[in-house]
């Protein structure tokens, strides 16, 4: 529930870092760049050398041993400043998948690479609207892989690209990809100015698939680990966002006494402070678990609906308490906003973990 | 039959023969009209129903017909507007100059300047700008410091103002500007209008968080303005800026409708994007409920308006209610944009938008710019203290 | 949308009736006599003589043509009083049941009595735990009663019970009973003080039935009419909860300044003002459109839906702001909190009317 | 085995052994074991493990050894709760003595003071009640009235106390007095311990909405209260009551557990009265998506409070989370105690009850009763501004 000493040193490694060396700037700069990276790539190969992508590996495959937990330090200190780097995609979920899944020998083959930073890979889930991994149409046939998927992250960047489907019988699997060469790409840029691609396989020969036989529970625990990394991050945003709008408050006067004093204000800053904590504690609840080798399918869904309603919330209310400025590009608050929305989507949003949660409670 | 049924089935006869087919679609934003000394008609359809409107004063159907306006009574506007809605016409005009500044004009101006303004308004030929904020004043209208000084046969204006709304495709705009600085912040101010062709006014557009730019910091360094553009008295200017308020209120508040032709309803959108059972009706109980929660409070807010309009025909107006319009439209809006947002899913978070389609793409950028409705023209914040103060009267 | 001049002088003449004879203490006296009667009947008998049973019913029986908006002026009034009386149960729900449904003959034998303050109604409709005419199971079949009915109003002091049942072929019908000699019966206060009663009908032959035939859209409309009726009496009471809670707020000083002052609370009443009036909108749209012969199904369910809410909201928010003295049964608060949550559900709660809106604009 | 994990292991087994089975059921109301001269056990079981713990000093099982306290570690203390859950033993005991006034008299008490008192807490011997809010103060609790005269060898004691818990079964009272009629507010308030026996104490019990009359009020008329019952220094009561607040904010953030066994589950409720589709899950959508809602943030709630500990035992406490606790915890309850009601429709609805059953007339009650939760013991609102300002540092 609370961060151990090496966690916490991870976590003040990871801040000072950021502040020096990531700017929310960075992001303005990739967003400008469509047809750029999707994160800046040589901050990566800093955080690479930080050892970030190894923090929650076991040692066996060259990881720190750190739990997630350490992770989830990490997590909250990127989305204080919405740098864009490929720990959920990458760190949190494809490594989690691979071993989760993954045989021995594709274990060995690729977690080391993805520990060293020497290698990043993603997972393309997504398909349709709204997140919904029960109803997966990508199909592993015969040797086949064909269907569409959306939403998928850092892709371009990725050297391996693992895409779940479900094989003849209906049941959940997951292919490994090495290359995109034969795969149709669309990469596009969202509101919150980072890249995403939708991918199209037409009856793709040649893919190795990970693992053997049905994987359902472990595709999910895989996806329910990156659901808890994204909430982490976005627990970040929220509370930098609810940072902000106090600073401001406390700044500016209006009517001749400081925004702070209103008492209006006061009670919704305070409400968003409830809030924020109420949905910081879910989330390293959720982590805690992972670490305890507990089952995290209601946790998850626990912490990425709170997470979501948390972030929407305060960043709605920091636009309207920063007044005129709140809603000009000039400002960060903007940025934060638009990137709450597109986490809202990301693993599915509150609605789809309310109804996840109900039925994990037998109701 | 009664005068103002004749009324109605003359009004239907006539747009019927006036509003070209085209001119029955739901608008596009690019496609609205605004005035201006170089606006450009989007097609001679357009041209054409722009025209017959004006010609006939129904631009600003209730304005005297003296300076160009219809010269309709209340009852006749309503019609006319029920007419047009049946019809599904276009608005023929949209212009700052039409929905606040004329009718404060109309109020405060003299016989010279409404001569001069007002039937350029009705017939689009200016586009006006406002300058109230200013950088850093925030909700405290009343603290701006942009000064005029009495320079004897002229004011000379030096300031800032943001917000100003389109101010790089405005002709002329309406300030406030501080005459007096010596006097008590509500008072040394004054209502001056200014020609955005004056030598020394700049201007820069600001970005939005919704990627446009509709407004503006206008600069002004050592503008020379006439002195019979002075509206009101000099150090009055506050009442001429609350009457004007008086319409800008009722404006935001109008907003929603204003837009809807744009941005597709809640209803449609849910029905398009969400998974539907056998009936038709929402498969998922919990955002049908939700959905419907919103529809039925958006359906009370038009009820509350035309209560507002039946008791202005009675003449038993209750004051009350209409400072409870911005805050309650504004907010609705929000909540609506918010509620599209979630049954669109990734669909609405497009920005480059090769994947998304024309309707999410507006969806989306129109959910960004409304986050500004409840911050101009008055903050939520503003409204609520005015509705316990002035509708509730709590102690201050 | 507006009361005409007729509605508006009834409406004042209630108010002065109303403050001067009926003060909320008299609901303390009903609620004292759990046996007592369910209304004033003195009481009552003066408001025959003001007329007001009249006041809807159209003149050819015996009626005074006012419209339901004349109705829904006086039931403003006693809702801000708490004003116990048949004016749901009887003049709006019985009369307009029997004015759809019955036959000629009946209509003459009773809409008259009615409308002279002679005989009162009441209509049973309510079984299980949540209001749903949709459901109903109370029997109509070879001439025999049976089934059971809940939440039943004033029934003992009704000279005329109707019973909306289904018939054999399942359709809704009505049933009328001169008494209730041969039901058993159970009569109970609920936490707003007002009496209700459970009937248990067995195989009760001898009952005259109302009208013939299917009735099914007539019973609906007299319902719908019922259901706006109250909510008309809700808004009256979350009015008069408003007033009492700025007065209070005016009056009361804490840390040397009137409570009024702090602006949170200013806040929460202009929220609470705004809830109040789109309801009221709601209802007076509804009791428009009634008196112009439209339908009022879709208007009903939301003037009902967003009545509940806001009377509860607004009865939460007085308790609070009153403090103290909030929760104690000397203040009146209290009672109007407790009426709202029985309001809540006589004729469905927010939940079923938004279920039922969603319905009528087709989603 | 580490020295906690014995302890565990010893608790387990004492707890299995003393604990009667008929104490491990959910505990109603009327069998709670509050302290007092008068006490009176409910069966032969409760008694004998009341006793049992109460031997131990487990009914305050922190507190230090040589006044009968427990005398355990903070981890300790952890454990024995956890073992107490897990076998669902009933609380020994229910007293004010023992949650707010003991810690307080612990840190400010004399030596006389604490050895006069605690052990009679400890065991139950003697009821406290609270003396703090006065009437028509509301929460400005330091504008009291009631004033302690200073007769040299005694205090007389005249005013009125409002809200004092179950005073009419009180056998002592802990009251914030004025003693210092001259100096500002918060400043000439000392902090008295008066016995309810004492000539010219009466009390007259207040009915509340949900009809139960726990709180009253406390006249004191001209009552002689010996020197040695000021706790702390004189004029310096304020310190005290500060001390004792930490703890009642505490407490009323865990009322909701404390009420828990009498108040039934959200979760099994909906389960009893909702139609539940084939699958068991609740039919209705919406209703289904709030309840789950309400208790992800109630779960949310007890990880908060998890975390707090552990921050606790790693001497890491972030203060701020501590000011959360009551706000949160007593707005939950209240959005529990509606939506319990809205799934039981009209059965919750009782009053008189024939009707109803023994589980849907307490529900009732609760909701009624529980309404007072976010008034007494600090308001929302003051709890809204605590957070505000202490917890964020918004300037005041």
């Amino acid at each position: 529930m609370i961060f151990n000493e090496e966690q916490s040193m991870l976590k003040d490694t990871a801040r000072a870092f950021i502040e020096e060396n990531a700017p929310v700037d960075n992001l303005r700069k990739l967003r400008a760049a469509p047809e750029g990276p999707a994160y800046d790539l040589e901050l990566w190969q800093q955080l690479v050398e930080l050892g970030i992508p190894a923090v929650a590996l076991p040692e066996e495959y060259g990881g720190l041993g750190f739990g997630f937990m350490g992770l989830a330090a990490v997590l909250g200190e990127t989305g204080r400043n919405l740098v864009a780097t490929p720990l959920v995609s990458s760190v949190a979920l494809a490594a989690s998948l691979i071993k989760l899944v993954g045989t021995e020998e594709q274990k060995s083959r690729w977690l080391p690479a993805l520990a060293s930073g020497e290698l990043t890979a993603t997972v393309a889930v997504q398909e349709g609207r709204h997140y919904n991994p029960k109803s997966i149409e990508t199909k592993w046939a015969n040797g086949a892989l064909s269907g569409s998927k959306t939403m998928v992250m850092d892709a371009q960047e990725a050297g391996l690209v693992l895409v779940i489907a479900k094989n003849a019988s209906g049941a959940l699997c997951v292919l490994a990809l090495n290359s995109l060469e034969d795969v149709e790409q669309e990469r596009y840029m969202l509101m919150d100015g980072r890249k995403f691609s939708d991918l199209h396989f037409r009856d793709l020969a040649g893919v190795e698939e990970l693992g053997e036989g049905e994987q359902v529970a472990s595709v999910e625990q895989a996806l329910d680990i990156a659901t808890i990394a994204l909430a982490a991050e976005m627990i970040g945003g929220a509370e930098s966002l609810l940072e902000r709008t106090v600073y401001h408050l406390n700044e500016r006067e209006q009517f001749d006494v400081k925004l702070a004093t209103f008492q209006a204000l006061q009670h919704r800053c305070a409400e968003m402070y409830c809030q924020l904590e109420l949905a910081r504690s879910a989330v390293l609840s959720a982590f805690t678990r992972l670490d305890q080798g507990r089952n995290i399918a209601k946790a998850a869904s626990q912490a990425k609906a709170l997470a979501n309603e948390c972030y929407q919330h305060i960043s709605n209310e920091a636009v309207q308490m920063h007044g005129g400025m709140g809603i000009t590009d000039e400002l960060d608050i903007g940025l934060y906003l638009k990137r709450s929305r597109v986490c809202n989507q990301l693993f599915g949003d509150a609605n789809f973990h309310r109804k996840r949660y109900a039925l994990q409670i037998g109701i | 039959m009664s005068d103002l049924e004749t009324f109605r089935a003359e009004t239907r006869a006539w747009l019927e023969a006036h509003c070209p087919e085209s001119q029955r679609q739901p608008i596009l934003k690019r496609e609205q009209i605004w005035g201006g000394r170089n606006r450009v008609f989007p097609s001679a359809d357009a041209q054409a129903w722009f025209e017959a409107m004006a010609d006939r004063g129904w631009t600003a159907p209730s304005w005297p017909k003296e300076y160009g306006g219809g010269g309709l009574s209340i009852e006749e506007a309503k019609v006319l507007q029920q007419e047009m809605a049946r019809l599904k016409c276009r608005p023929p005009l949209y212009e700052i100059g039409i929905w606040m500044f004329g009718p404060a004009l109309l109020a405060y101006g003299n016989e010279a300047q409404k001569q001069e303004h007002i039937p350029k308004i009705v017939k689009g030929e200016i586009r006006w700008a406002q300058g109230y904020s200013e950088p850093g004043a925030g909700s405290d209208l009343a603290s701006l410091k942009t000064k005029a000084e009495d320079m004897g046969d002229h004011f000379l204006v030096n300031g800032t103002k943001i917000w100003t709304t389109n101010a790089h495709k405005a002709d002329w705009i309406f300030c406030l500007v501080r005459t007096d600085p010596s006097a008590p912040k509500q008072q040394g101010i004054s209502f001056l209008l200014i020609d955005m062709a004056s030598e020394g006014v700049s201007v820069s557009p600001i970005e939005l968080i919704s990627g446009e730019s509709e407004f503006c910091q206008t600069f002004f360094d050592n503008v020379k303005v006439p002195k019979e553009n002075l509206v009101g008295e000099l150090n009055k200017g506050w009442d001429v800026a609350k009457e004007l308020l008086k319409h800008e209120r009722t404006l935001m508040s109008s907003m929603e409708s204003m837009s809807e032709k744009e941005d597709f309803s809640l209803l449609e959108l849910a029905q398009q994007y969400l998974s539907l059972n056998s009936e038709g009706t929402i498969e998922d109980g919990e955002i049908r409920s939700r959905i419907a929660q919103l529809l039925m409070e958006m359906e009370a807010f038009e009820q509350l308006n035309e209560r507002m309009f039946y008791q202005y025909k009675a003449k038993q107006v209750d004051q009350r209610l209409g400072m409870l319009l911005k805050h309650i439209g504004t907010k609705q809006l929000q909540r609506k944009d918010e509620l599209i947002l979630e049954v669109l899913g990734n669909k609405a978070l497009s920005w480059t938008a090769p994947t998304a389609n024309q309707q999410e793409h507006i969806v989306t950028r129109n959910w960004a710019f409304n986050k500004s409705h409840t911050i101009a023209g008055g903050t939520s914040e503003i409204q609520l203290n005015i509705i316990a103060k002035r509708a509730l009267g709590m102690a201050s």
